[in-house]
């Protein structure tokens, strides 16, 4: 029962049938998605021990599907996520319409996930891209009419994508005749020097624009921040890691072997943490929530982008490690901020404000959330972190690890803000009567900030199964104690003491300041504040929340004065306008789109044929 | 008189100009001009813009109960020859009303903020009358002649007593001198009991 | 509805104030969008008590309307009965006068530095300057018996004559203070961080600093030589060799710097005060305090204080007793019309130094 | 189990003596700037009178748990890094932790107080405290730039990233990294400057601009963990540059002497020198001692 | 070994000892009696030797210096400022006008009596008092404490009731926010 098949026919059979119960049994629907996503759980976690891999021919083409390590750890990262971002979309998606739409595109694009990483060859690879991408459009116009220029940038960069990508996959069988992945790995050398080097770039292009990597990165925010949060969460999570997937395997499979591995180490590396710097900036300045953490996101990327082109057996550690962990916090940051979406209708970090004590259990989400990006011990970021500044400095990319080191101090800022605007700062009026969400949101995100709390004490249980999943990349031991960390110098951090330490004193200290007066320590509520004497009158606002950054802003003003978003919208202006006529063909009705979808893939290969004269 | 040639200067321009104003030298760089009601603002105008009397020293008012009048008083400099005018008018006690003049010094707001909360002058025009000095204030404007602080203040605020040997000043003042207790003093006494 | 921007005390219970007083910012980020002054925390009716008080008892509470200065006020009033009256002050007096104004000038201005300098955080200036000032307050208390309130002007002349050897100590003092001069140069004016924190911060434009009537040093800091000792001189001093200084910029640097010129100025003319001053009495016969009545009249008397042009306004109805005093501070502008517009765009930390270097002085704003 | 009682000790008393060192330091600061200005300056104990006094405040109040606990993270990230900071090389009391865990760690952990205390003034709601924390965070990223440069720096040319290696190296004076790499520490120390809060980076707390910033709303217990939490942070900083690029201190004279002649440059420095603005601090340490910094590395680089 | 009543009065001792030495005086210059507060504070008479420092806000305060004539606008604010520090928590009246209203006895906007409105427990008399003078204060508010005499805290806790009858008649609109004490 157990087998890649299984697995493609309960998630894409799954999707179905939501759409078809939202349209006959409404509740049927639910209990749908939730099983097949359990299942699909199930089934990739019993995958690796008994699936065989399975191959058929289409056409010309080679189809092979297969389970390996490297893949089965985003499988996982995907299923989980899939399983928690759906039940927490029980509630938060009740009241909306279109559901059956939005439960087909979700669980369809978990299938189409799960078919990229178990793909071993390019077709069905690019197919699965393919499925991946449309849906993910579908979800994102999902929301509103607003959506659809936005929709439109993420298509047209996810097509710039694809069309690198689909390049790539023809040079490689115009030149090497093969698909699979496994026979390009041995032949790649075969290949000249300069489709070498064309392959590499056009993979990386098709993979970075998925990743948000810079200058690719510019549908990301908008997309992320329109996209109906749970949906959100899983974009970030888990759709921005195919990306990282991808680059994984052209960096450490193909790259490694050509000749300049060198220079594109050195490219993407800095690529990549240039992507930290300037998303990290970029976060600071936002207003809305999802936006920032959308930012985040793209600059969160840029360090895994980092881990992987430098290629040590420490920074892929890292890169995997931060790319598994930042599927679980940025979810989790997501589904918070949703939550407060939830409730009070709105992200702007400008009026929301002083949620805490109606909403403790996400705040406790959040709080734990921004940690773990931060970095800081005890939660599991740190160990991602660490790691991948030692491999950083330990390769000799001085300079590289300074913007990463930039990039993660000016990160508490935006955190910083995040938590304070939304659930810190004073308590206003028009929230008073706001309740703590529901239990089907709630609970899947404390199970993973307590998740971030266990893989902090034990990076172990993430670095033993990675360290199997960088078998695939060839012959690397991490046979580590379960809560230490080790660099290649050979220094170390127990993470066990640090937790212990940190814990011990904390509680000493908590019981202390908490029986310390006990009786006469008041709670007074956020009115109750020093303001110079004064009695602040009713509408006078005392939330310091607009620009809130301001002082930094103006001493990075010369960085965010040369945008490349300012670039990328001019383009974008045009593009829009150019691709105007394309309202009339794509109204957001999925058959049209699909439509031209095919149309375009057309012109692509007739494009191929003529280019590089070959048949496909 | 040769010093006090730019005052009269001064003086005859604007006693040509505006006829019904009756204008004094009163010293060196002082011109006094009184003038109608209605005339003040063509006057502060024409001083302004034709004289180059650009500064508004102060606006001040003073409170002549007998008459039953408010005297307004504005002083305005020319910074070139540092002469300074006076321009003086009465208006009705009963039911103060002026025109605001904040069009033509932003300074004059406070001014006239002030007058309004002390005499309960009503500035037409100016578009910020709102509390200045006092807060909550519920009584008659304070600075009026029949507002009486000492009654007030004895009424709101707790009076404490004073010594019984404190010796009072103007007693031992005036025997020093061998002259009488003014009636002023004897006012004050009234206070040690 | 709640407001978009947040508002920000600065004041009345605020270390960053100059005094008791509110300025209420509205900020965005921290850029000020609006302020607005809120005064009357220190209005203890001055104008309505003299109404009350005779002429002469005034001159004990007028003192009270500018505390780091005094003087300034005890001089107007005294001037304004004096020409109302057309009485005759001896020379010797004049001479007094000029040397106690000069004195609580160059106190005011220790004061101000300290101010100026302990806003901006360089919290050693305020030890020194306010340590070194009470060498001045030393020299009033030997004069007139009271460290802050002197009530030592009046109508007629000055309460009382120097004492031995006052003009020497005097000139000691006077001696100390230039030698202190460029220790504070170098701590304060010439100090890098000062200049970057002053320059170009607050400025008020030369055009509208006529038109609104900005006054004294932040006048003369837009280059404006604008004071009433040359203007009007009053007492003695177009008897003195003096210079106003002024400077270009109309930033708080260029106000400090005339301030800091202005120190050199009056040491020298308490200098020259002591040098010329003649002999004789230091006040002539005068009436009964408490039976002297003013005649009819009215007068607008000007002073240059150290914060700019104190003028007072009197009205005598020929009783015992003012009609109206008015007095019109140089804060009053500065501290309120002034202070809301050119606090906006301003950053926060920068309000409190605008404010020091305005020198804005509730207690005269609402007296 | 066998008890390494030595350890304990070592783990009872760093705290309290860190504690003691720290408060007497902030004392003594107090007393040698009231001497720069003319004063005579209060007693040394001062600090020790007002954190007892703060603890014995009878009331207290507080926002919500964050505030509550703001002070608790405060502590515990000094206590925390002190523990693995080698306070006294090569001795058995003071070695703590100090083998598990690295730079990178100390430089992460340092930061958890900062973040919670900045949560904590978060909750209170007070705008003065929001401002003060965004001013502290921004000028965070500027004086940590230098720092890592500096410490990269060392890293690279001692291969390591070890508190206790470091040490190590450090044998003779002549051998200490402050001779060995100058540039290192030109850049750290002006980025210690930053550390210290000292003028003219004071602007988190700028009394006359947001009345005492981020600890507006602290008062009572709350201050006094919050200062004792400072003492300690101040001490362990002092060590921690100590041990970085003054070779450690092998007993407690020379490490009285070091820490307390390092501490002076920033107080020195604090007692002439007016506040920069917040973007004015950031872009200061953005230039000089970045590009200084950067120099460091690539001498470091250039000679192997 | 000693008991319990012993080990507590150690504990008082110290933690008296402690708050006699370090008195936190709100920033607050209420009247112009502020103009001496520098010269207390600063380098002539160095008002640090004693543990007396400004503190910016009320909540680390610990005395309120009320430095003169209080004008009812800023008797509102001291009242809020007085209510916000923590106990224990002392005034000082500093000046004749915090006594009996001095010069201004008269005024229609100044309160002449300050112990009517919060709880004093010590005055300087004078107008206005020098620095010797108010660190003369100081030291009697030391020995109040150290003497467990200086309980202007329990005092107003105790008659809130009196105290809020004789704010509220002169503070017209009393605007105040609820305390929950």
């Amino acid at each position: 029962m157990v087998s890649l098949t299984t697995l493609y026919e309960i998630t894409f059979g799954g999707a179905i049938l939501a759409f078809i119960a939202q349209h006959t049994i409404k509740q049927l629907r639910t209990f749908i998605v939730i099983v097949t996503s359990a299942l699909g759980v199930y089934i990739v976690w019993r995958l690796p021990s008994q699936a065989t891999d399975i191959s058929f021919r289409l056409g010309d083409f080679q189809i092979l599907w297969g389970v390996n390590e490297y893949s089965q750890l985003f499988a996982l990262l995907i299923a989980v996520l899939g399983f928690f971002t759906l039940i927490y979309s029980i509630d938060f998606m009740k009241e909306r319409e279109r559901l059956g739409y939005f439960y087909m595109n979700f669980l369809i694009v978990i299938g189409g996930m799960y078919g990229i990483v178990y793909s071993q060859d390019l077709i069905s690879l690019f197919f699965f891209w393919e499925i991946m991408t449309w849906s993910s459009f579908m979800l994102v116009i999902y929301c509103c009419d607003d959506a659809q220029s936005i929709g439109l940038k993420y298509f047209v960069f996810s097509a710039i994508g694809a069309y690198a990508m689909l390049t790539a996959i023809v040079l490689i069988w115009a030149n090497l005749e093969t698909t699979s992945l496994s026979v390009l790995f041995e032949n790649f050398t075969n290949l000249s020097s300069g489709l070498q080097i064309t392959v590499i770039v056009l993979f990386i292009v098709g993979f970075g624009v998925k990743s948000a990597m810079m200058p690719f990165h510019v549908w990301a925010p908008d997309a992320y921040a329109i996209s109906p949060t749970p949906f959100t969460a899983l974009f970030s999570g888990a759709l921005s890691k195919m990306g990282i997937w991808g680059l994984g395997i052209v960096l450490l499979k193909l790259a490694a072997q050509s000749g300049f591995y060198v220079w594109v180490q050195d490219i993407v590396a800095w690529i990549g943490a240039i992507t930290a710097l300037l998303a990290t900036f970029y976060a600071i300045v936002q207003t809305d929530a999802k936006k920032l953490l959308a930012y985040s996101s793209i600059g969160q990327l840029g360090y895994i982008i980092v881990g992987l082109a430098i290629g040590t057996p420490l920074s892929i550690m890292s890169a995997l490690f931060l790319a598994m962990l930042h599927g679980i916090f940025k979810a989790m940051l997501f589904m918070s901020a949703g939550a407060v979406f939830y409730r009070t209708g709105s992200t702007d970090m400008n009026e929301v404000t002083g949620l805490i004590r109606k909403m403790p259990w996400t705040f406790l989400t959040a709080l734990f959330g921004i940690i773990t990006v931060a970095g800081v011990p005890p939660l599991g970021g740190f160990a991602a972190k660490w790691m991948l500044y030692e491999a950083t400095i330990q390769s000799g990319h001085y300079f590289l690890v300074i913007v990463l080191f930039a990039a993660s101090t000016a990160a508490f800022l935006y955190l910083y803000r995040f938590i304070f605007s939304l659930f810190l700062g004073q308590e206003e009026k028009e929230y008073a009567d706001i309740k703590e969400a529901p239990l089907t949101m709630t609970v899947p995100m404390v199970i993973m900030a307590l998740f971030t709390l266990v893989v902090g004490v034990f990076p172990g249980i993430f670095i033993n199964p990675i360290g199997n999943a960088m078998g695939y990349f060839g012959n690397y031991t991490f046979n580590w104690d379960v809560s230490s960390l080790l660099n290649e110098w050979g220094n170390h951090v127990d993470m066990m003491t640090v937790v212990m330490t940190i814990g011990a004193i904390f509680i000493i200290a908590a019981i202390f300041i908490t029986i310390k007066n006990y009786r006469t320590t008041r709670y007074v509520t956020t009115k109750d504040i020093h303001t110079s004497g004064e009695i602040p009158t009713e509408n006078e606002n005392l939330t310091y929340a607009v620009d809130f950054y301001k002082p930094f802003e103006r001493a990075i003003a010369p960085v965010l004065k040369r945008s490349i978003d300012k670039t990328y919208n001019l383009i974008a202006e045009n593009l829009e306008s150019a691709f105007d006529f394309l309202r009339y063909v794509y109204t957001g009705n999925g058959q049209t789109y699909a439509l031209y979808v095919v149309l375009f893939l057309a012109v692509l290969m007739v494009f191929a044929e003529l280019i590089f004269g070959i048949q496909l | 008189m040769e010093e006090l040639k730019i005052e009269k200067e001064i003086a005859e321009e604007i006693s040509k100009t505006f006829h019904s104003a009756e204008v004094t030298v009163k010293r060196e760089k002082r011109v006094v001009v009184k003038l109608r009601d209605d005339l003040i603002t063509p006057f502060l105008s024409y001083a302004k813009n034709n004289m180059n009397f650009i500064h508004l020293a102060h606006i001040s008012c003073v409170d002549w109960l007998e008459d039953n009048k408010f005297e307004l008083i504005y002083s305005l400099l020319n910074y070139d020859n540092k002469v300074m005018i006076l321009a003086k008018t009465y208006i009705d006690r009963e039911n103060p009303e002026f025109v605001s003049h904040t069009n033509y010094w932003d300074q004059a707001e406070t001014y006239e903020r002030e007058m309004r909360e002390m005499y309960g002058i009503n500035f037409k025009g100016n578009k910020r009358l709102t509390e200045f000095i006092l807060e909550d204030w519920q009584g008659i404007p304070p600075m009026r002649r029949d507002f009486d602080t000492v009654k007030f203040s004895q009424d709101t605020f707790y009076n404490r007593p004073g010594r019984e040997n404190a010796q009072d000043v103007r007693t031992t003042v005036t025997k020093k001198s061998g002259e009488e207790i003014p009636e002023i003093g004897k006012d004050y006494t009234v206070r040690n009991l | 509805m709640r407001e978009k921007e947040t508002t920000l005390y600065l004041g009345p219970q605020h270390p960053g104030i100059t005094g008791n007083m509110m300025v209420k910012l509205k900020v965005a980020g921290d850029t000020v969008v609006k302020a607005e002054t809120h005064v009357g925390y220190l209005h203890r009716a001055f104008e309505k008590l003299m109404e009350q008080r005779t002429w002469m008892q005034s001159f004990p509470i007028v003192c009270r309307i500018c505390v780091p200065e005094p003087d300034p006020n005890e001089e107007n009033l005294a001037r304004a009965v004096e020409e109302i009256e057309g009485r005759e002050v001896p020379e010797r007096a004049k001479y007094i006068r000029v040397m106690a104004l000069e004195l609580s000038r160059l106190a005011a201005y220790m004061l101000w530095m300290g101010g100026q300098s302990g806003g901006l955080g360089l919290y050693t200036a305020p030890q020194w300057s306010v340590g070194d000032r009470d060498y001045i307050l030393d020299l009033f208390e030997e004069l007139t018996g009271g460290r802050i309130y002197h009530m030592y002007i009046w109508a007629g002349g000055v309460r009382r004559d120097l004492p031995d050897g006052f003009k020497e100590r005097v000139l000691k003092t006077m001696d100390y203070f230039e030698s202190r001069l460029p220790e504070y140069d170098k701590l304060i004016f010439d100090n890098a961080i000062f200049k970057k924190r002053t320059i170009g911060i607050g400025v008020i434009d030369k055009e509208k600093a006529l038109e609104w009537g900005v006054v004294g040093p932040p006048l003369r800091g837009c280059g404006i030589k604008h004071d009433v000792r040359i203007d009007e001189p009053y007492e003695i001093y177009d008897k003195l060799e003096f210079e106003v200084p002024t400077v270009e910029g109309g930033d708080i640097y260029a106000r400090a710097m005339v301030r800091r010129r202005e120190m050199e100025q009056s040491i020298s003319m308490i200098r020259q005060v002591l040098d010329k001053m003649p002999g004789g009495p230091v006040y002539n016969k005068v009436p009964n305090p408490l039976n002297w009545y003013v005649p009819k009249g009215d007068a607008y008397v000007k002073t240059e204080s150290a914060r700019g042009e104190f003028g007072y306004y009197a009205v005598s109805d020929g009783s015992l007793k003012p009609r109206r005093v008015h007095v019109r501070g140089p804060a009053y502008v500065h501290g309120v019309s002034l202070l809301e517009r050119i606090l906006v765009g301003a950053n926060i930390s920068d309000v409190s130094p605008i404010m020091n270097s305005l020198g804005v002085c509730p207690p005269e704003i609402e007296r | 189990m066998e008890i390494n009682w030595s350890s304990v000790i070592g783990i009872v008393a760093t705290p309290v003596i860190a504690f003691i060192v720290g408060v007497l330091y902030g004392g003594a600061v107090r007393k040698i700037t009231a001497r720069v200005q003319n004063r005579y300056g209060p007693p040394i104990t001062q600090n020790l009178f007002d954190i007892i006094k703060l603890y014995s405040k009878k009331t207290a109040i507080q926002h919500g748990v964050m505030q509550h606990l703001g002070p608790v993270f405060a502590i515990t990230a000094s206590v925390t890094s002190l523990y693995f900071i080698p306070v006294i090389k090569d001795s058995p009391y003071f070695q703590n932790f100090s083998f598990n865990g690295d730079l990178i760690f100390l430089l992460y952990m340092m930061v958890f107080g900062s973040l919670g205390m900045a949560l904590g003034a978060g909750q209170t709601g007070n705008p003065n405290s929001a401002i003060g924390v965004s001013r502290g965070l921004s000028q965070m990223v500027g004086y940590e730039i230098p720092f890592v440069l500096a410490l990269v720096a060392i890293m690279i040319q001692f291969k390591t990233t070890s508190l206790n290696e470091l040490l190590a190296v450090q044998d003779h004076f002549t051998n200490w990294i402050i001779f060995q790499s100058p540039l290192a520490f030109v850049a750290g120390i002006l980025a210690f400057l930053g550390m210290m809060h000292y003028a003219p980076f004071d602007v988190v707390i700028a009394p006359a601009e947001i009345a005492s910033g981020p600890p507006s709303e602290f008062g009572g217990k709350y201050l006094g963990l919050m200062m004792t939490s400072g003492s300690i942070f101040a001490f362990v900083k002092l060590v921690l540059f100590v041990d970085i690029f003054l070779g450690g201190a092998s007993d407690f004279i020379t490490l009285i002497i070091k820490t307390f002649l390092l501490y002076m440059i920033p107080v020195l420095t604090g007692i002439v020198s007016p506040r920069f603005r917040t973007e004015q601090s950031i872009l200061f340490f953005w230039k000089w001692p970045t590009f200084i910094g950067i120099l460091a590395i690539i001498v470091v680089v250039l000679n192997g | 070994m000693y008991n319990d009543k012993d080990a507590k009065k150690i504990v008082d001792i110290i933690q008296s000892y402690a708050r006699k030495h370090s008195l936190w005086v709100v920033a607050y210059g209420t009247g112009c009696g502020a103009i001496e507060i520098p010269p207390t504070m600063t380098s002539r008479y160095d008002a640090e030797r004693f543990g007396i420092r400004g503190s910016a806000t009320p909540r680390q305060a610990d005395v309120l210096l009320i430095t003169g004539y209080l004008a009812v606008k800023t008797l509102k604010r001291v009242i809020r400022t007085y209510e916000q520090m923590q106990a224990p928590k002392f005034v000082m009246g500093f000046g004749s006008c915090t006594i009996n209203g001095g010069m201004y006895w008269d005024s229609y906007n100044t309160i002449n009596a300050l112990d009517r409105y919060l709880p004093v427990d010590v005055f300087i008399n004078g107008c206005m008092p020098r620095p010797e003078a108010v660190i003369s204060g100081f030291i009697k508010l030391q020995q109040l404490i150290s003497e467990g005499k200086a309980e202007g805290a329990e005092k107003y806790l105790k008659n809130l009731e009196w105290y809020r009858e004789n704010q509220n008649k002169v503070i017209p609109n009393w605007n105040m926010p609820d305390y929950n004490w």
